[in-house]
C-alpha cells in the first residue's frame, strides 16, 4: 500500500546528499511521488543491498563497491551508469596562503612543511584511493606519507582543514566549493588517478514501477544540471 | 508432638547438632552467644538446608535429609520474628504489617491487624518507613508481622530484648495468651532467665 | 531558524523520542532478567552470556549494524523467518532503529541492573518467603523494588545511549528521513552538507535537552524514591 | 593468516590495549570523585554536572570528537594551552585516542561508581568517624572498599567502551596506523572495502576475547570479593 | 561534672527533650522504646547535630548551638557501642578490632588488645567476617571495637543484651572495671532494672 504513494527508494553515497534531495525535488515537480533517500558511506549502503534491504536504487561514490554488486548479480542488468564525476583539489587552510602549489616533488613537502595533509583513508575510502593513486603518480607519496592525517570520509578531511590542524586537504572539487574561504591550491590532473565516477543502477529486487523512470531521469539533462550546480562535473563519455 | 527437630549442621569447623523433641506448647531454646539458636530456627523456617536430619513441627514433617523432604519456607508457614527485625526497607510499617496476612488464607487467621498494632503498641508508627524506626520498635513490628502471617508456629529470636520492663510485660502476656489459647507451637530463644521460667514449658540447652 | 526547517527538526525530535523509548521499554525486562541471573545466579555459561551482552559495546558500532544485517537482515536467519512467519521487516524501518538502539543499550542497562541487585540484601527474600511469599511474589515485592535505583540508572543510560546511537543504526536500518533518520543521523547528514554547521548545533541542543530532561526526571524520580525512607541508602 | 598481517595485527592489539588501559586509567579517579559527588552531595549546579558528564552518551560520536578538536585542538581553547605551556598536542596522537575513548567512558563509569556509592551505608562513615576517622580516612577505608563492586563494573565497562570506540576517536585523533589506528579503527578500514571481511571477522574476534578476558578478570575478582564475607551482598 | 547535656531535637512532630547533668561515674539513660535514648547517644558522639542545646562530657564543650560549638565525631573520642553493632561488613573481626586502635594516640589507650578479646571471648571470631557472626558476637565485638579506640569515654546502647548470663556477667564486670579504675565516664542505655541498679550511679528517665 505505501508503495502508491511512495517514491522508489534511493541509496545514495553520503557525499550525494544535497545533490539528491534537489534531484528528488525535480523528479516530484514532475508530478511523481517523492523518492525516499538515505544517504550513508557507501559501503553500508551496499552491505545493506547485499542483506535485501528494500530498495530500488543504488548510487555509489565508489566504482568498487558498484563492480562488486553486479558480480554477485544484484543489480538489475542494463541499468548500471555513471550519473557524475567529479575532480580532486588541494585545498589550503586560512591564512595558510593562497598561491598556487605546484605538484611537483619538493614543491608539496615545501608547502606543507611541518604541518599535516589531511585527506579521506586512504586506504579504504574512495576519495582517500584516488587521491593516495594521484599522489603516487605524481612522485609525491613518499614524502608526505608521513604528514598525512586519514579521516573517516572526505567531509572529516575538510573539516580538519577548516579548524587549522591540518594545514592543506585533499577534497573533492565539490567539497570545496561549499567552503569558499579556503583556497584551491591546485587541482590533480585527471590522469594522474582512475576516472572519479558516480556509478547509479536499479537493484535486482527492485519492484518499484517508477525505478526504471527516475534510473532515466538520473541521467537526464535536468539531473545533470542539477548535479553540476552541486559541484560535479558531467560524466565523460554519456552512456545510459 | 510440638516440635520434633534433630539436625547437623556445620559452618567451617563450627558444628552445630540438636537434638529437640518437645510436647510444651512453648519451648525455650537458651544456650550461650553463638551455640547456633538462630541456625536451628533459620532451619526450621526452612532458610538454611542442614547438612542432615529431621524437622517435623506439630506433626507435619517439614524436612527429612533420609527421604529427601525439604519443604520451600513459605510451605511450612513459620511465624519467624528475627533477631534483627529485618523489616522490608522500602515499605512502610502499615505496609510491612500488612505483607504476610494478605499472603494468608483468611480462614488461617487468628488475630486481627487491629489486635496486633494495639497491643504492641505501634499505631503511631504505621506510616514510618523502618530507617526512621528505634531499636525496640524495629523489633515489635517485627513480631507484629511474623504474628499476622497466620503461621502454624511461631519461632522468636529474642523477642523481648531491646524493650523496656512494661512493653516486655505487654508482650509477654500477649505470648501468653498465643500459648495458652490458641495453641500455636511457640519455639523463643532467650537469654533471660525469668522470662524463660515464665513461659517456657520445656528448656533446650543448645552449647 | 525557518519555520519549514522547524517542523522538520520536530519530526526528527518525535521519531528520536519514539525510537529511544521504545528501545528502552524492549531492553528494561530483558536487560534486568540478564542482570538478575549475572548477579543471583553461578551457572556454566555465564561468562559467555556476559560476553555477549558485551559484545556491542566492544565491537565499534558499525559492526553490531552489520551483524544485525546479517541476522536481521531480510536475508538473514531471524529476519527472514520474522518476514516469512510474521511479515514483519525491520531494515529500513524505524523499528530497526529501535532495534538497533536496544541493542547498543543493553550491555550498560545490564550492568546497572546487576550492580543494584548485588546490592540487594538476600536475607529480605528470605524473610519474604517465611511470610508466605513464593519464589516470584518475593522477588517482584522485595528485588524489584529494592533494585529501583539501579532500574532507573538502566533506563536513564540507555535512554541517553539511544538517542546517541548512530553507528548501528545507520549500517542496519539506514538513514531515511521520516522513518530511521534519527537525531544523530540527522546530525551526521548534517555535517555532510555545505554550511550544515548550523543545524547541526541547533540538533544537538535538542538532543542535550532531551538528556538533561530524562536525568531531570530520573533524579527527581530518586529522590522521591530515597524520601521514602532514605532505603535507597 | 600470513605471518606479516599477524605482525601488524599484533600492533593493533598492542596499541588497542594502550590506548584502553591509559584511558580507564585516567578516568577511574574522575569518574569516582564524580559519582561521589553526585551520590553523596546536593548542590545547586548538580544536574549540568550530571548533563556534561552523559553528554558524551547523547552526542552521536562524531560530535563529541568534533567537541574535543575545538576544545583540545592545537587551535582549540585547552589544545593551544596545552602545546604552549607543556608542548603537548593531543591530536593525531595515541594520547588523543586515549582522551577520546576516556571522554566517552566516562558517563558509564560515573554511573556504575555513583550506583554502588550510594549503596553504601552511611552509618559505617559515621561509626568510623566516631572511631577516630576523619572524613577522609573514613572514605578511604570504608566507602571507597565498600563501594568496589562499582569500581570493578566502572573499570570494565570502560575498558569494553574503549575497546569498541570509533566514532570520536577518528574524529578527533585521526586514522593513522600505528599511531591512533586502534581496533575499531582498523575494522572500520577493513569495511570500507568488498571482501574486507575475512580480516574484519579476524580483528572483531580478537576484541571479543580482548573483552571476555576483562570480564573474567572482573568476575574473579569479584568472586573473591564476595568470598571475603559476602560483603558485596 | 562527667556530662552535661541539655538537648532539644525533632523528627517530624516527635520531640526529644533533655537535660542531664550527671557527676556518677556510670550514668544511666532509661525510657521506653522509642523515647530517645539513642537519639541522645548520637547526638553526644556528634552524628546527629541537635536542633538546639548544649554538650559537654568531663568539662570538654563538644557541641553548643549558642555558641557554634560543634566539634566533629573524631575530636569527640566516644566509644560508642551501636545497638544495632554496625560493624564494618568487609573487614575481617582483628581488622573491625584494630580500627580505632590503629588511630588513637599509643599513649592515650587504657586497654590492649589482648585483654579485650580476652574478656568478650572473642578470640575464635578473630578471622571472620561480620556476615557469619551470630547476634551476640556481633554485640560483643562492636564493644571491643569501641573500648580499643581509646575512648574519653563510653556511649553503651543496651550493650548486655542478647547476650547469655554468662557472657553477660563477665561484661558487666568489665563494665565495672572501667568505671571504677579507669574513671571514664559511662552513659549506659538499658532497659533491664537489676543492670541499672548494679552499674548506675546516677539513673535518668527520658520519656
Ligand atoms: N554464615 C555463616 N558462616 C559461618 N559461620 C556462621 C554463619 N552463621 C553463623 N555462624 C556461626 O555459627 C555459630 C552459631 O550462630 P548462631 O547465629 O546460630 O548463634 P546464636 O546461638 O543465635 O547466637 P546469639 O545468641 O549470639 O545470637 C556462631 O559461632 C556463628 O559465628
Ligand atoms: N531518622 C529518623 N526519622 C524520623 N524519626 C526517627 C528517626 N530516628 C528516630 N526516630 C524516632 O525518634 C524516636 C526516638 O528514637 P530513638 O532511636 O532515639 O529511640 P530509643 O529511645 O533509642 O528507643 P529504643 O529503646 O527502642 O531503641 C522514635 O520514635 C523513633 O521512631
Ligand atoms: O559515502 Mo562516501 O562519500 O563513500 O565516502
Ligand atoms: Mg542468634
Ligand atoms: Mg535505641
Amino acid at each position: 500500500a505505501e508503495e502508491d504513494t511512495q517514491g522508489p527508494v534511493v541509496l545514495a553515497a553520503a557525499s550525494m546528499q544535497q545533490a539528491m534531495d534537489d534531484v528528488g525535488a525535480a523528479w516530484v515537480a514532475q508530478g511523481h511521488a517523492a523518492p525516499v533517500v538515505s544517504t550513508a558511506a557507501s559501503s553500508a549502503l551496499a552491505r545493506q543491498i547485499e542483506q535485501g534491504a528494500p530498495a530500488d536504487l543504488f548510487i555509489s561514490a565508489d566504482e568498487k563497491w558498484m563492480d562488486h554488486l553486479q558480480r554477485t548479480g544484484l543489480l538489475r542488468t542494463g541499468t548500471r551508469g555513471n550519473i557524475a564525476g567529479n575532480v580532486l583539489v588541494l585545498i589550503g587552510r586560512k591564512n595558510g596562503g593562497t598561491s598556487a602549489i605546484e605538484l611537483v616533488p619538493g614543491a608539496l613537502k615545501a608547502a606543507l612543511a611541518d604541518g599535516r595533509l589531511s585527506m579521506a583513508e586512504p586506504g579504504s575510502v574512495p576519495a582517500g584511493r584516488y587521491g593516495k593513486a594521484a599522489l603516487e603518480a605524481l612522485g609525491l607519496w613518499a614524502e608526505v606519507a608521513p604528514q598525512i592525517t586519514p579521516a573517516e570520509n572526505v567531509r572529516a578531511a575538510l573539516a580538519l582543514v577548516q579548524r587549522g590542524e591540518a594545514s592543506l586537504g585533499i577534497v573533492y572539487a565539490s567539497d570545496a566549493r561549499t567552503t569558499p574561504d579556503l583556497p584551491v591550491r591546485a587541482a590533480f590532473p585527471q590522469t594522474s588517478h582512475t576516472p572519479i565516477l558516480y556509478p547509479a543502477a536499479i537493484i535486482g529486487a527492485s519492484s518499484h514501477p517508477d525505478a526504471a523512470a527516475f534510473r532515466a531521469f538520473l541521467s537526464g539533462p535536468e539531473a545533470a544540471a542539477i548535479l553540476a550546480r552541486h559541484g560535479f562535473t558531467p560524466v565523460p563519455s554519456s552512456q545510459p | 508432638m510440638s516440635f520434633d527437630v534433630h539436625l547437623n549442621h556445620a559452618f567451617g569447623d563450627r558444628h552445630i547438632a540438636l537434638r529437640l523433641q518437645s510436647d510444651a506448647r512453648l519451648t525455650a531454646l537458651v544456650g550461650p552467644s553463638g551455640a547456633g539458636k538462630t541456625t536451628v530456627l533459620n532451619a526450621i523456617a526452612g532458610l538454611l538446608r542442614p547438612y542432615s536430619g529431621r524437622i517435623a513441627v506439630n506433626g507435619q514433617l517439614l524436612f527429612d535429609s533420609a527421604t529427601g523432604v525439604n519443604q520451600p519456607p513459605e510451605a511450612r508457614r513459620a511465624g519467624y520474628a528475627f533477631q534483627d527485625g529485618r523489616l522490608f526497607p522500602h515499605m512502610r510499617v502499615a505496609a510491612n504489617l500488612a505483607y504476610g496476612e494478605r499472603l494468608a488464607p483468611s480462614a488461617d487467621r487468628w488475630i486481627s491487624n487491629a489486635e496486633v498494632i494495639d497491643l504492641l503498641g505501634i499505631d503511631h508508627l504505621l506510616t514510618r518507613f523502618p530507617a526512621h524506626l528505634s531499636g525496640g520498635e524495629v523489633r515489635r513490628v517485627a513480631i507484629g508481622r511474623a504474628l499476622l502471617s497466620a503461621p502454624r508456629f511461631l519461632l522468636l529470636d529474642e523477642p523481648l530484648s531491646s524493650l523496656d520492663a512494661a512493653r516486655a510485660e505487654e508482650i509477654a502476656r500477649l505470648i501468653e495468651r498465643i500459648r495458652d489459647q490458641l495453641a500455636i507451637p511457640i519455639l523463643l530463644v532467650s537469654h533471660d532467665h525469668a522470662e524463660v521460667t515464665r513461659l517456657a514449658g520445656e528448656v533446650v540447652t543448645l552449647v | 531558524m525557518n519555520s519549514a526547517l522547524g517542523a522538520s527538526e520536530w519530526a526528527i525530535v518525535v521519531l528520536s523520542l519514539k525510537v529511544s523509548l521504545v528501545a528502552v521499554m524492549l531492553v528494561l525486562p530483558v536487560a534486568y532478567a540478564l542482570g538478575w541471573l549475572l548477579a543471583r545466579r553461578r551457572f556454566p555459561g555465564m561468562l559467555l552470556l556476559d560476553g555477549l551482552v558485551n559484545l556491542p559495546l566492544v565491537l565499534p558500532p558499525v559492526v553490531t549494524g552489520w551483524l544485525l544485517l546479517l541476522l536481521f537482515g531480510r536475508n538473514g536467519a531471524i529476519g527472514g523467518w520474522l518476514e516469512n512467519q510474521f511479515g514483519v521487516v525491520l531494515v529500513f524501518r524505524w523499528t530497526g532503529a529501535a532495534l538497533a538502539a536496544a541493542v547498543m543499550a543493553l550491555p550498560l542497562m545490564v550492568r546497572a541492573m546487576r550492580l543494584s541487585i548485588e546490592a540487594v540484601d538476600r536475607r529480605l527474600v528470605g524473610a519474604a518467603r517465611t511470610l508466605g511469599a513464593s519464589r516470584w511474589y518475593a522477588f517482584r515485592t522485595i528485588t524489584l523494588p529494592l533494585s529501583a535505583p539501579g532500574i532507573l540508572a538502566a533506563a536513564v543510560l540507555g535512554f541517553a545511549r539511544s538517542l546517541g546511537e548512530f553507528g548501528a543504526t545507520v549500517t542496519f536500518a539506514s538513514n531515511i528521513a521520516g522513518e530511521t533518520r534519527t537525531l544523530p543521523l540527522a546530525i551526521y547528514t548534517g555535517l555532510q552538507a555545505p554550511g550544515g554547521e548550523a543545524l547541526v548545533t541547533r540538533l544537538a541542543i535538542i538532543s542535550v535537552v532531551l538528556s538533561l530532561g530524562a536525568l531531570l526526571a530520573s533524579e527527581l524520580l530518586a529522590r522521591r524514591m530515597m524520601g521514602r525512607g532514605g532505603h535507597v541508602l
